[in-house]
């Protein structure tokens, strides 16, 4: 991570990240990897609906991220929302059930992909808005300043939402009020079928917290060990009272942008190029070489994680409806409410 | 006992909100060191601290979606968008966020929020200051939607907009905020979902709301001294509409009048003469009657301003039409 | 004759519009490399050029104001947003500006701005994905807003909404751009002002726009079969509305039914039947009935998107309950 | 001016003006001065209604730039616009007509004081929503733009504008597409009754265009010739493709937000060290010092232009009311249109 965009970033694994940690960042991107896998599939066959939107090719950053965090914090996602939602606890049968319409589902499935949520996890959220969690996020972390909480608030985006007027407002929102905030920039380079080039005349996306005199750093957004020691020295700093902080991570999604999208705009080698860079086939590379793991060690978990991945396709499978009956709850908290 | 005035009313129980619950604050634009747009705020920052009585930045979708986190986050705010011109800004905020996020989680999420908001015309200040968008919000399921036409329902209001633990949006109308009277027993009433009957009578229901409340009352005092006793309804809430209060007068008096401030087609007052219209169809004598705004942009002139809104005479003469 | 989709009668209007005249430029998220996110204007970037398929940042009040200025500069343009959800973030614009210019400036500055976006539900995307505001955004003066249902109208709307001196927003139904057919005659119509009787009958009317059209005209068959034989009438234009096609159908038929996809409390069915009553009540057999959305953000599970979406079985009963 | 906020500014006063324009531009200042003056009191007897928000103390801002437009060139301003409406070239009668709502008014009587129109001088409003002006300036330029036509669009705007999400948007917008905008911010340290610095994080507005990559200047708005200098090199600038421009003028609004504001908020030394700085008594002292002008020319200047205001509060006065029938005109631009 960088202090600035003309700074070098820190070598990839160089930082001293203690083994266990690592595999653990392993494991939890190939939970996520093998989750969305077995999503493509399930879509194919119709037990997913809607929209879907893949984090495959970034597992590194919600991972990075989520292991800054404590159980106390709160994260605010985007709609592409599925590693998050897993890397912050909720477990692949929850979320599954909500990808396929279950009342089991984290959001009994009136959600949907786009909308996973967990209150015990304090997850408020996939938003299916570009850009309109960053309000929701700056007033958390005002809650917590006006109850003298030291909680860090985690707010995800896009670098599509950068161009989004609320981008800028709460982004002077949590600076001018020195909220606990931690800015984190999936920056993929694309909006859709939009470069980065297309939205932006300052395509340099950490520049842009400078106005507001915001900390601002970059990371390789492939590269999970760089990923989690920036997001932990960012979240260190939001929750001693160091004020809001930004963090772009620089990233690439393998697929389409949703299941709906053919692809059109990006060019076969620059994905290659990328997926030469997979964050998953890194890191496991290097725990093997460096000793911290054997294949062996790698085929088990990737065995232990099939089976939970399993497990919730089972549990997803043997999901209810919600009643037709309960189509009209929770419009208001209360049945006599404003309807 | 003392006058008040619209403005103090709402100020005093702000102030009984602030003192009664730590989680209660107030964030919007000039609410601090100037003292609220129409004063409603003044002083309250020197009382309670520019923490708990927040200045914004222009930033209508920032802090509106601020005061929908910090509800989340166990808070309790009051957020005051200057006025409702300028809550369309926060629009999106305010549908996909505030009124969905319980809906969308499952019920895990709630939104204690109360969104403040002066509207409506009469003070010459042209088209992009002067809408009536309260009956058009009425629209969005999940919020709950007041429109405190009295100094009571000024006083009285809000206690019970902070207790619904879903967002509430509570239209002021700009005309009221000098409006000077009494407060009486019903300005600690805790009803926020019922209708009231202003004046009860026999020939006709005059509907009303918000601003349209004393536009209503005065045609009553007209069709009164020619003999025409109208009942006058005031909704109070404009979702959930109170639709048994209204129906119940109109069964009885066989007669309506909606009046209604805002641009007439696709107004509150198509769902209002609609949901009488469904209700007690048999017992009407004549179609439903609306007065209601101009469908102009609002002009500046005088003149034209008043020829845009509901005025007395409209009511009268739209009575006369039923045949009451 | 060949078929053609929902979607190519779209795009070939817009192909025909960049054709005939050089100032017509289209803008937004995701029209030019991407194709179009419902694949409208796939290919026209290739034909056209990057200047006048003009992909844009996710900005949308930034970018529809951009349009409002480009029109009042000269311009036709013709701005997607994305979907109607997104379309409130650009609604200060949309009202504040395309919509109140001509009036606030005393007639000077028009705005012949055509705005197109995508909305309804059924594709189980959602809250956020899937509201029906054609109806609300009719509330709007200074605003013609156009509902094209059938590929003759999605082929025929576009030349002469951009030859309106003033703002014009074309809804499309999310769920009719797959939809084939072929062309009629009706697609060189140039009407964009009264609405369309699509099937004639003699015992009720049901009124529909949009994506409820179909549901309107399932309906009826079922109906027809029962020996009920409705008249469906298509809006079209939800801003003005074509109140005498409607009133004259139902002092015909003696009852309405109004399908509505949005929320029904202040949908615009709600002025639909208001205009009704207030018209022919005398020749009503029965209130009018309203067949809307369910007031609730749109859950994604399928069985209650479409337990929360008007039916064609919903239809069927509120007719039965007419006593038709 | 300077194009960094480290740079000095020039002395006032210093650029090389040529006399005649400096004796105009002293003119221009008066005419808005004197002219706001009259309606202040045409307030109090209530010819004027609703909103009255005056520019006295800043007539440098909106008559510097004003002098670096050409005819063709479009002008958005906020609800603050009289200065620049008449140092535009609309009438003071089509002015104050218009304040007084009179059918002879530049937006017939139906805007007031907020919506200033012109068609003939290319000015677009008027506008009373903050920053909502900004992107309409920007579709002006993309018109030209898109038409080959080298036109300059400028686009005024106050300090609070620019926490709005809009202001980002459009800011994002024209320097991405490399429009001729002149964007143009009449910073004078209040939005209504909240200062700067409970606004922005950053109190530095000139630093926000850096993060759109976009040239910008900033200059003392008090100095009616260094904004008239910084103004014509910018619009220059913009026309001859170098792209979008801002230039921040750091100026102060004598009086309070409008009529209604108590102005509560503000300190009377602040007020008063301002003053000291008053726009149109120092070029005039610094004209009759330099021998440019004479203290019976200055009198000479002023008649001429109280003459002015007088003819327009007569035109006014005997202006006529838009019939109540037209009410409905022009709600659309043809009768059958979609009202
Ligand atoms: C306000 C808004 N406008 C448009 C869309 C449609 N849309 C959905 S995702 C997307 C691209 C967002 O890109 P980015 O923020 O970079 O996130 P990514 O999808 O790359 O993770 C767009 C345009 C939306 N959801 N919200
Ligand atoms: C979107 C919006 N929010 C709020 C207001 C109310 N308002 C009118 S002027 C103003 C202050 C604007 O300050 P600034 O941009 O600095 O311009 P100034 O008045 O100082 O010239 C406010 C808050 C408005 N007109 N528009
Ligand atoms: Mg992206
Ligand atoms: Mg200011």
């Amino acid at each position: 991570m960088s202090g600035s965009s003309d700074a070098p970033e820190v070598e990839p694994g160089a930082a001293s990240v203690e083994p266990g940690r690592s595999v653990h960042l392993l494991s939890e991107m190939l939970r996520v990897r093998r989750f969305e896998e077995r999503c493509v599939e399930l879509y194919s066959h119709q037990a997913i609906r809607g929209f879907l939107h893949l984090a495959i090719g970034e597992e590194a950053c919600c991972v990075g991220v989520m292991q800054a965090l404590d159980p106390e914090d709160a994260v605010v996602a985007t709609y592409r929302e599925h590693g998050h939602a897993l890397a912050r606890g909720i477990s692949m049968r929850a979320a599954l059930a909500e990808l396929e319409g279950r009342v089991e589902g984290c959001s009994r499935g009136r959600g949907g992909s786009m909308h996973l949520f967990d209150a015990a996890t304090r997850f408020f959220g996939g938003n299916a808005i570009v850009a309109g969690g960053l309000p929701l996020a700056v007033g958390l972390a005002l809650a917590d300043h006006l109850s003298g909480r030291h909680r860090v608030t985690a707010c995800f985006f896009g670098d599509g939402a950068v161009a989004e007027g609320e981008f800028h407002e709460a982004m002077n929102l949590a600076a001018l009020w020195h909220l606990p905030v931690l800015f984190c920039c999936e920056n993929n380079l694309y909006a859709m079928g939009t470069a980065l080039e297309f939205t932006e005349s300052e395509t340099d996306l950490s520049l842009k917290a400078a106005s507001y005199r915001m900390a601002s750093w970059h990371v390789d957004g492939m590269d999970v060990l760089a990923v989690s020691e920036a997001a932990r020295e960012a979240a260190d700093a939001v929750r001693a009272g160091g004020g809001p902080h930004f963090l772009e991570m620089r990233t690439y999604r393998f697929r389409s942008h949703s299941m709906y999208d053919p692809d059109r705009y990006r060019d076969k080698a620059e994905i290659d190029r990328w997926r030469s860079r997979d964050p998953i086939d890194q890191l496991r590379v290097q725990l093997v070489a460096r000793g911290v793991l054997t294949d062996a060690d790698v085929e088990r978990m990737e065995s232990a994680i099939a089976d939970e991945v399993l497990d919730a396709v089972d549990f997803a499978a043997g999901g209810t409806d919600e009643p037709v009956a309960d189509l009209g709850r929770f419009v208001t908290s209360t049945p006599g409410g404003a309807t | 006992m003392s006058t008040i005035t619209y403005r103090e009313a709402l100020r005093e129980a702000i102030r009984e909100a602030l003192i009664a619950d730590e989680r209660v604050f107030v964030m919007g634009e000039d609410v601090g060191h100037y003292g609220g747009s129409y004063a409603v705020t003044l002083g309250l920052l020197e009382e309670f601290g520019p923490e708990r009585i927040r200045d914004t930045p222009l930033s209508e979708s920032g802090f509106v979606g601020a005061g929908i986190g910090a509800a989340l986050g166990g808070m309790r705010p009051i957020v005051e968008v200057m006025t409702v011109n300028f809550s369309l800004l926060a629009l999106d905020q305010i549908m996909n966020n505030a009124a969905s996020l319980l809906y969308m989680s499952g019920g895990q999420f709630n939104v204690p929020l109360v969104i403040r908001m002066a509207t409506g015309a009469g003070r010459q200040v042209a088209a992009q200051h002067s809408h009536s968008l309260e009956g058009w919000y009425a629209h969005i399921p999940g919020l709950r939607v007041l429109a405190p036409a009295t100094l009571d329902d000024a006083r009285a209001m809000l206690a019970p907009a902070l207790d619904d633990p879903d967002p509430v949006l509570i239209f002021e109308h700009a005309m009221l905020y000098g409006t000077e009277g009494e407060l009486t027993d019903d300005a600690h009433t805790r009803d926020i979902t019922s209708a009231a009957i202003r004046r009860r009578g026999e020939d006709v229901t005059i509907v009303a709301y918000g601003g349209t409340l004393r536009v209503a009352l005065g045609a009553a005092e007209v069709l009164a001294r020619e003999g025409v006793d109208a009942e006058v309804v005031d909704l109070r809430s404009l979702r959930p509409l109170d639709t048994s209060t209204i129906l119940t007068a109109v069964s009885r008096t066989h007669r309506a009048v909606v009046v209604d401030e805002g641009w007439r087609s696709g107004s509150l007052s198509a769902e209002v003469a609609s949901r009488i219209t469904e209700g007690v169809f048999y017992d009407l004598d004549a179609p439903v009657a609306r007065v209601c705004g101009a469908e102009v942009p609002m002009p500046y002139a005088k003149h034209l301003e008043d020829a845009a809104m509901p005025q007395v005479a409209d009511v009268v003469a739209a009575v006369h039409a039923l045949g009451a």
